[in-house]
């Protein structure tokens, strides 16, 4: 009988490989799922992960891999300093919302003044949205002791219906004849998050969510506050005894988290989405929940995460489109491949060992 | 005497990743037979029993009860044969009560008014009273130990096996301890008994087996071997006592006054009223069974919980409402006495477990950043001056043995030239060799003009290094005395008797 | 010129089994396969959300050779025009929305109101508590057109009818649309009608005796034996054959069209035997006057909700007026969630 | 008796009948966490019950047979969880998660070609006359079987957790699996099976909302429910009783805001549909303030690896 047995020191060889092993499994389970569906498995493959990067169309969706990943790697590494630290922000969905909601208001507010000043302000104020969403589950928690996940998730649905009715109401086009959604940014110059390089897809959101993946990097790795979320996260006692305001630390987590995923949802809104509507947000603030597992909890692990995602997410359009995939059986796909990423990873803490014994 | 033999290990080897725990162990138990399994930490005195118990299986060897072949495949089965056990580290579940953590560890317990009434019958019949609807979580040390002995008695063992029950108790109630066990030698049952005092053990015991890295290298007859003798036995060596070098007793270095705070931990006890002062080059000894207001003090002087200012004073500074960091600055440093969770991080890296209280003192951050260099160097200081075995100071601190982690720790306090230190429980479950040492370095550091304060329930610890002597009881601190030439009974007095004693009488 | 074979794309906002919306459109997408064979290839995504990703499945599309795109969400508007401005060789077709920024975009939308207008006959005729329902998703021109047609003509043939309307704020949440069909009829409501996409509603109300409800963008067949009277189907197909077989023969040309009854985009599905039978043959009146063209469902004279004129006697709305409709007419009670 | 235009006692009933979803769920996640274990797959189990149920329904003819097929489904998938959790020590909450998308996505796929297919009905348990006696008719007897399951199964959990061993068992279990496993009991066992019991509960919480709620297959039917049934176990601190009341709760806000809007309330109607989820907060809120420990189970979401 095989037996699970603890590494005395986690493997490094596992830390690398398991990613691609889990890619490769994914690939041989996902293949057999295709061929089920009476598709051409190697086709497939070859559309989701190769297409995107080195197909016919790959000079416009490289690009697109960064326009995807970004916001999710934005509000990975939040929640990811949270998860590290004990702190579990599952709303990010809603202070996305909110980002996009505080940035977008300044920006109609003072429609159509054009001023190099005004995008920078509405980034602030993005920030500051989605800062203030995580503040109520953060404050809640420290005042009250009120779980911080069923807060913030609570906090999605009502940031819905602010959502909502900001498309509807307060934030609705003039100009829209009666229907839903903001004004669009994309005509709106001084307010737009334009591409800065567009074959690459890198635009202001993209740049800010590499430039805080290395921020994150350095803050956990040499930073006395990284040293204070990763130790509060593993031994909460020992985080107060080494000083450790836990309260302050949930609010410093939840702030950061909140901020980052209320940029996402700033740039987003101003950038690729390009207005507020009913329905402008599309999930990232969850489906960043998985992609900061699948990265480890490490911000540079969680770029390469956001990336895998993307690509799943543009090579399975690809395969929706050409090959006639349905979506679900995308969504199947990626909940493989986490699930194979989840199983592999035993192999980083522990070993396998045939038991030998005296029974 | 002669016994009928009960329980007899042969050649049993067991091998974990990188270490061999036991290995060609062979001793045996008569029935009755109180017998003592010494050795150093890691000596496999726990992974032995645990093979008994069905818990671990071992690699090769071979076991046999009252004759017939013993190979119990889970406790269930080592329970149904007679064998019940005491573990080292208690496995009670604090947020039930005791009836039902009695009940978790039967075959066939009866309904629970039934269990609750055999509850009642059994601890008084042994003296050790218990009420069996308390959430456990809300005894004390000596009590929980209790609910482990009945769930044991309950079931009537022929064998006992319990692995370091005496750790935590008062002197008392290890006399009501032993008069259990005395009590039940002579009803029949064999006792294996695990344990690093060994004056109890000679005191105890008939017959003794001592490991040295996983093999048997001597039997005894405790009451005819001097203790020395016996922890020579144990380590291969001969020991030294510690010795103090007396320095002059200085201005005073720590200050508390009136000290009360709410105790933040479930189940805890809050501290009324506490004062002391310790003067430079003094240590003071805290005594106390645990449960008593220990770790609460510990937080308290640590700055993990806050008080008024001048309720807690370093060199005159008044800090009691400063937090660690400001404490350590103002050159108080605290050992806590759990070393997985609290006084280390058992995942982190020795270095990384290093800058856990070293930053401050070593300047080991710039601008907020950590000079993880710089932690590295004072990771290996300690690993070379406190002769930790580890290999090297970047693996977690949970792959080393609870000595060396221990001794690592103590390194990280006492290194850092503080005035003022405060440990809690500094040689828990360390043993003999390493203990000493460890107990060499606080009167070193005392010498060099530290004040320390040492909490332990460990009363020949207190002894041997403390100059002044204080016990916690309820949360409540007695003034504290001149350690010489106090006795073993005016120290009981000052505990106030056994926990429980009170008790004892309400139920009788 | 035409063209010997056209690729015809499809962009689905959901999930073709929501049994509503997005599966009439590919039930359009499939007539349009039926029409022309060989001669045209069909491409479809399902569950594209509303903005970016809108924009990166167009592109993918337009790349991949697509000669046509429909869009067929409100919220591709901008999406659509964007992308367009970058193909203009590839036809766009935008569902229900306004903007026509580039030659090569046209719109299309369907006068639901027409059905609402039926509806509305019926629910007045055959309520008996004169309490009739409307389960709303968001307050939108679309809907409210829609509930205040519903609301006109059952107050015309019953003056004593009032009317509850529960905003659900989602497209499509078949819980939340049976409770608020639920919460309804607790009310006492025995009509009930719903701009939601599930049959939710539908089943709830077979729970009760006595409640009725219709068929909302498909027929909903499945509930004819039981509250369904009728149904209002979106009925995309006719639309789409037109427009690809334009393509096909060079005669296509941008457009904004707004078909209703008229056109076959709204049809009226089958009047059950519930309805009685004078009440049907009106119904089926009112149905064919509006396909004919003699009687528009906004027809003067009309009051706002605060009392003021909207339409004099005998004018008729204009399609302005009705595309940003934002008000109730005379008589309903309650607010449109600002 | 009417309040506003609202009569409570049929707000009453029907709350009870919106409720059972969450509810079933609900009381599943609880033995789960009890256990030790946090399944954040609820939502995946939910909605591929609600598939299985609903195919096994419209197959067999027997909407029994269907929440039969619902439970069976789900704890098939949570199977999954376990078999990654347990086995494989994933970390529990990526793992839930996963699941969730998992489940979303297989149920999809399954469901094309069950739409628009009407499952034969799950119907009152009691007569008519029984139902149209006045205020205890609609309260007491106007449900189908699946409400007074949903009622009884809090009895029996509450029951079960609080006086049987196997409650004991389970509650030790989550409670500290090291003390558990040091007597003897198989910790990953116990679990699997805590979080296959969870899966069928949660799994027949999905078919209610396929075969008597709403009752037909649309993808996506669950919509959230699962993620407020996570939500109502830390609501009511881990007590089967509590769920009950914080599932009715919920389930109540829900409807009355609905019958607000319809009986004409002067409040707007985005502070009524926000409604559920403020109020449950503030709920928690009051709850929790003040109070040390939350009730957690000591032992939730540390997986447990025995080193033999
Ligand atoms: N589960 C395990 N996995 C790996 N190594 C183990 C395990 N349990 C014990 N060991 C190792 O086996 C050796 C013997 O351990 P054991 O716990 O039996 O010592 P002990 O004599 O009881 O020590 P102590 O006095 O500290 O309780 C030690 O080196 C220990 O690190
Ligand atoms: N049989 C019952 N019928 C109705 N309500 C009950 C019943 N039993 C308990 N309750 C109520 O339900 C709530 C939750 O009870 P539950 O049984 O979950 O708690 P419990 O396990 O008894 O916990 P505690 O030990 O803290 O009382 C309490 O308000 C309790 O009074
Ligand atoms: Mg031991
Ligand atoms: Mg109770």
């Amino acid at each position: 009988m095989l037996r699970l047995e603890k590494r005395p020191t986690p493997s490094r060889f596992w830390l690398y490989a398991t990613p691609p092993a889990a890619v490769i499994l994914t690939m041989v389970a996902g293949g057999i799922l295709f061929a089920a569906m009476g598709k051409n498995p190697f086709e497939v493959i070859r559309t989701i992960f190769w297409d995107p990067v080195f197909g016919e169309f790959a000079f416009y969706l490289r690009g697109q891999l960064l326009v995807k990943a970004g916001p999710l790697i934005l509000i990975a590494i939040g929640l990811a300093l949270g998860f590290r630290a004990g702190i579990w922000n599952i709303g990010a969905e809603g202070q996305y919302i909110m980002g996009a909601i505080f940035g977008a208001s300044v920006g109609l507010a003072v429609f159509p003044t054009e001023s190099r000043w005004i995008f920078p302000v509405m980034v602030v104020a993005g920030a500051f949205g989605g800062w203030v969403w995580a503040m109520i589950p953060a404050i809640l928690k420290t005042r009250f002791n009120t779980n911080e996940i069923l807060v913030s998730l609570m906090l999605v649905y009502v940031a819905q219906t602010i959502l909502a009715k900001a498309s509807t109401g307060f934030l609705k086009n003039p100009e829209g004849m009666g229907f839903p959604g903001s004004r669009n940014f994309s005509s709106y110059p001084a307010a737009k998050n334009a591409f800065l390089y567009e074959p690459l897809g890198l635009h202001w959101g993209g740049v800010a969510a590499l430039v805080t993946a290395v921020l994150a990097y350095i803050l956990l790795t040499r930073h006395q506050a990284g040293f204070q979320i990763r130790l509060a996260g593993q031994a909460p006692r020992a985080a107060r005894f080494h000083g450790v305001n836990p309260a302050r630390l949930v609010v410093l987590c939840m702030g950061i988290s909140g901020a980052l995923a209320g940029l996402a949802g700033l740039f987003e809104v101003t950038g690729p989405a390009g207005q507020i509507s009913i329905d402008f947000n599309t999930g990232y603030g969850f489906t960043a929940i998985i992609v900061a597992f699948l990265g480890r909890l490490n911000p540079l692990g969680i770029v390469l995460a956001g990336f895998l995602m993307a690509l799943t997410y543009v090579g399975g359009e690809m395969a929706a489109t050409q090959l006639g995939l349905p979506a679900a059986a995308i969504q199947v796909f990626q909940g493989m491949l986490l699930f194979f990423l989840l199983a592999v990873d035993v192999l980083t803490n522990y070993r396998f060992r045939l038991a030998v014994g005296a029974h | 005497m002669t016994r009928p033999e009960l329980l007899r290990v042969e050649g049993i080897t067991k091998a974990y990743p990188g270490v061999v725990a036991n290995s060609d162990v062979s001793f045996s138990i008569g029935e009755g037979e109180i017998h003592a399994l010494l050795g150093e930490n890691g000596a496999g005195k726990s992974t032995m029993v645990k093979m008994i118990y069905g818990l671990v299986r071992p690699d090769s060897g071979t076991m046999t009860l009252r004759g017939a072949a013993y190979t119990p495949s889970k406790p269930a089965e080592a329970r149904r044969l007679g064998v019940a056990m005491v573990f080292q580290h208690f496995s009670l579940f604090e947020a039930l009560n005791v009836a039902e953590n009695v009940a978790l560890g039967m075959e066939n317990p009866p309904p629970m008014r039934e269990l609750a009434a055999r509850i009642r019958a059994v601890s008084e019949e042994y003296g050790l009273p218990l009420d069996p609807s308390r959430m456990v979580g809300d005894l004390s040390a000596g009590e929980r130990q209790r609910v482990e002995i009945i769930r044991c008695l309950l079931q009537d063992p022929k064998l006992l096996i319990m692995d370091e029950p005496t750790s935590v108790l008062t002197p008392q109630e290890v006399e009501i301890l032993f008069r259990t066990l005395r009590q039940l030698s002579s009803e029949g049952t064999a006792i294996l008994y695990i344990s690093h005092k060994l004056e109890e053990i000679r005191s105890l015991c008939d017959e003794a087996t001592i490991l040295r890295r996983g093999k048997v290298v001597a039997t005894c007859t405790p009451r005819e071997r001097t203790a020395r003798e016996m922890a020579e036995l144990m380590v291969g060596q001969a020991l030294k006592t510690p010795e103090r070098r007396m320095g002059a007793k200085g201005e005073v270095a720590l200050g508390v006054s009136d000290l009360s705070v709410e105790s933040p931990i479930p189940f805890g006890t809050s501290l009324k009223g506490v004062s002391f002062t310790v003067a430079r080059g003094e240590v003071l000894g805290i005594a106390g069974v645990a449960g008593n207001g220990q770790d609460e003090l510990l937080l308290a002087l640590s700055g993990e919980l806050k008080a008024a200012p001048d309720k807690v004073r370093v060199a005159g500074q008044p800090v009691g409402d400063r937090g660690p960091v400001e404490r350590r600055k103002a050159g108080l440093v605290a050992a806590p006495e759990d070393r997985y969770g609290h006084a280390a991080a058992p995942d982190m890296s020795l270095v990384e477990n290093a800058f856990l209280t070293a930053g401050v003192r070593k300047g080991l951050t710039q601008n907020g950043f950590v000079d993880w260099a710089g932690t590295r160097r004072f990771a290996e200081e300690i690993i070379a001056a406190y002769d930790v075995r580890t290999p090297g100071p970047d693996v977690a601190a949970r792959a080393l043995s609870g000595g060396n982690l221990q001794k690592f720790l103590m390194g990280r306090e006492l290194m850092q030239g503080a005035q003022v230190i405060v440990i809690n429980q500094p040689t828990w479950g360390v043993d003999a060799a390493a203990a000493a040492s460890i107990r060499q370095s606080i009167l070193d550091r005392a010498g060099e003009g530290a004040a320390v304060v040492v909490i332990s329930q460990d009363l020949d610890e207190l002894l041997e290094v403390s100059d002044s002597f204080a016990v916690l009881n309820e949360g409540r601190l007695t003034r504290p005395r001149p350690t010489e030439g106090l006795t073993m009974d005016e120290i009981g007095l000052m505990m106030g008797g056994a926990h429980g004693m009170e008790v004892a009488h309400h139920v009788a | 010129q035409g063209m010997d074979k056209v690729k015809a794309c499809f962009v689905y906002v959901g999930p073709i089994g929501d049994g509503g919306w997005t599966f009439q459109h590919h039930d359009g997408a499939m007539q349009v396969k039926a029409a022309y064979g060989d001669k045209v290839e069909i491409q479809y995504q399902e569950s594209v959300p509303e903005g970016a990703d809108a924009e990166r499945v167009l592109t993918q599309m337009a790349l991949g050779g697509c000669n046509i795109i429909f869009t067929t969400s409100f919220g591709y508007m901008d999406a659509t025009n964007a992308v367009a401005a970058k193909f203009p060789d590839v036809k766009f077709e935008h569902a229900t929305g306004f903007k026509r920024e580039h030659p090569n975009v046209s719109t299309y939308n369907a006068r639901f109101y027409e059905g609402r207008a039926i509806q509305g006959h019926i629910a007045g005729k055959m309520t008996k508590s004169n309490k009739i329902g409307y389960i709303a998703s968001f307050p939108i021109p679309e809907v409210i057109m829609g509930i205040n047609s519903y609301y006109l003509h059952a107050k015309k043939v019953n003056p004593d009818v009032q009317l509850s309307v529960v905003w659900a704020f989602t497209w499509f949440d078949p819980a939340k649309e049976a409770d608020s069909a639920k919460a309804l009829i607790d009310q006492g409501v025995d009509v009930i009608a719903a701009h939601t996409d599930s049959t939710a509603p539908l089943a709830e109300a077979a729970k009760v005796e006595g409640v009725i409800g219709f068929g909302q963008a498909s027929d909903m067949a499945a509930y004819k034996d039981g509250p369904r009277v009728t149904s209002i189907i979106d009925n995309w197909g006719p639309y789409y054959v037109k427009r690809v077989g334009a393509l096909l023969d060079g005669t296509y040309e941008q457009i904004d069209a707004w078909e209703g009854i008229a056109g076959g985009e709204v049809l009226i599905g089958e009047i059950t035997d519930k309805v009685p039978a004078d009440v049907k043959a009106e119904a089926e009146a009112m149905r064919d006057a509006i396909a004919a063209g003699t009687y528009h469902p906004f027809t003067g004279p009309i009051n706002k909700q605060d009392g003021s004129p909207w339409l004099a006697e005998g004018e008729t709305a204009s399609d302005g007026d009705l595309l940003g409709m934002n008000f109730y007419v005379e008589g309903i009670v309650g607010d449109i969630p600002k | 008796m009417d309040l506003g235009g609202i009569n409570p006692v049929i707000l009453i009933a029907t709350l009870m009948a919106s409720a059972v979803p969450i509810l079933l769920a609900a009381l599943g996640e609880t033995v789960v966490e009890r256990a030790g274990v946090l399944n954040l797959g609820v939502e995946g189990m939910m909605i591929f019950g609600a598939l299985g149920g609903f195919i096994v329904a419209v197959h067999s003819g027997s909407p029994v047979l269907g929440f039969i097929g619902g439970a069976v489904c789900g704890a098939l998938l949570s199977l999954i969880f376990a078999a990654l959790t347990q086995v494989f020590l994933a970390n529990q909450v990526a793992t839930g998660l996963a699941l969730t998308l998992f489940g979303l996505g297989v149920s999809s796929l399954g469901g094309q070609g069950y739409n628009g297919i009407k499952p034969p009905p799950t119907g009152k348990l009691f007569p008519q006359a029984l139902t149209d006696l006045p205020v205890v008719g609609p309260i007491v007897f106007g449900h189908d079987w699946v409400v007074y399951f949903s009622i009884a199964m809090t009895a029996v959990l509450w029951w079960v957790l609080k006086s049987t061993r196997v409650g004991l068992i389970i509650r030790a279990v989550g409670e500290s699996h090291e003390a558990a496993h040091a007597l003897g009991y198989k910790v990953n066992r116990i679990r699997l099976a805590c979080i296959a019991f969870g899966g069928a509960m949660a799994g027949m919480g999905g078919a209610y909302v396929s075969l008597a709620r709403v009752p037909q297959w649309v993808d996506g039917i669950t919509a959230g429910a699962g993620w407020i049934a996570l939500a109502i176990v830390v609501f009511a601190s881990w007590k089967p009783w509590r769920v009950l009341i914080g599932a009715y709760l919920f389930g109540g806000i829900t409807v009355l805001q609905l019958n607000l809007q319809v009986a004409g309330s002067a409040i707007p109607v985005e502070y009524l549909s926000m409604a559920p989820y403020l109020i449950t907060i503030l709920v928690l809120v009051i709850m929790s303030a003040g109070r040390k420990a939350s009730g957690a189970p000591a032992a939730l979401g540390q997986n447990f690896h025995a080193s033999r």
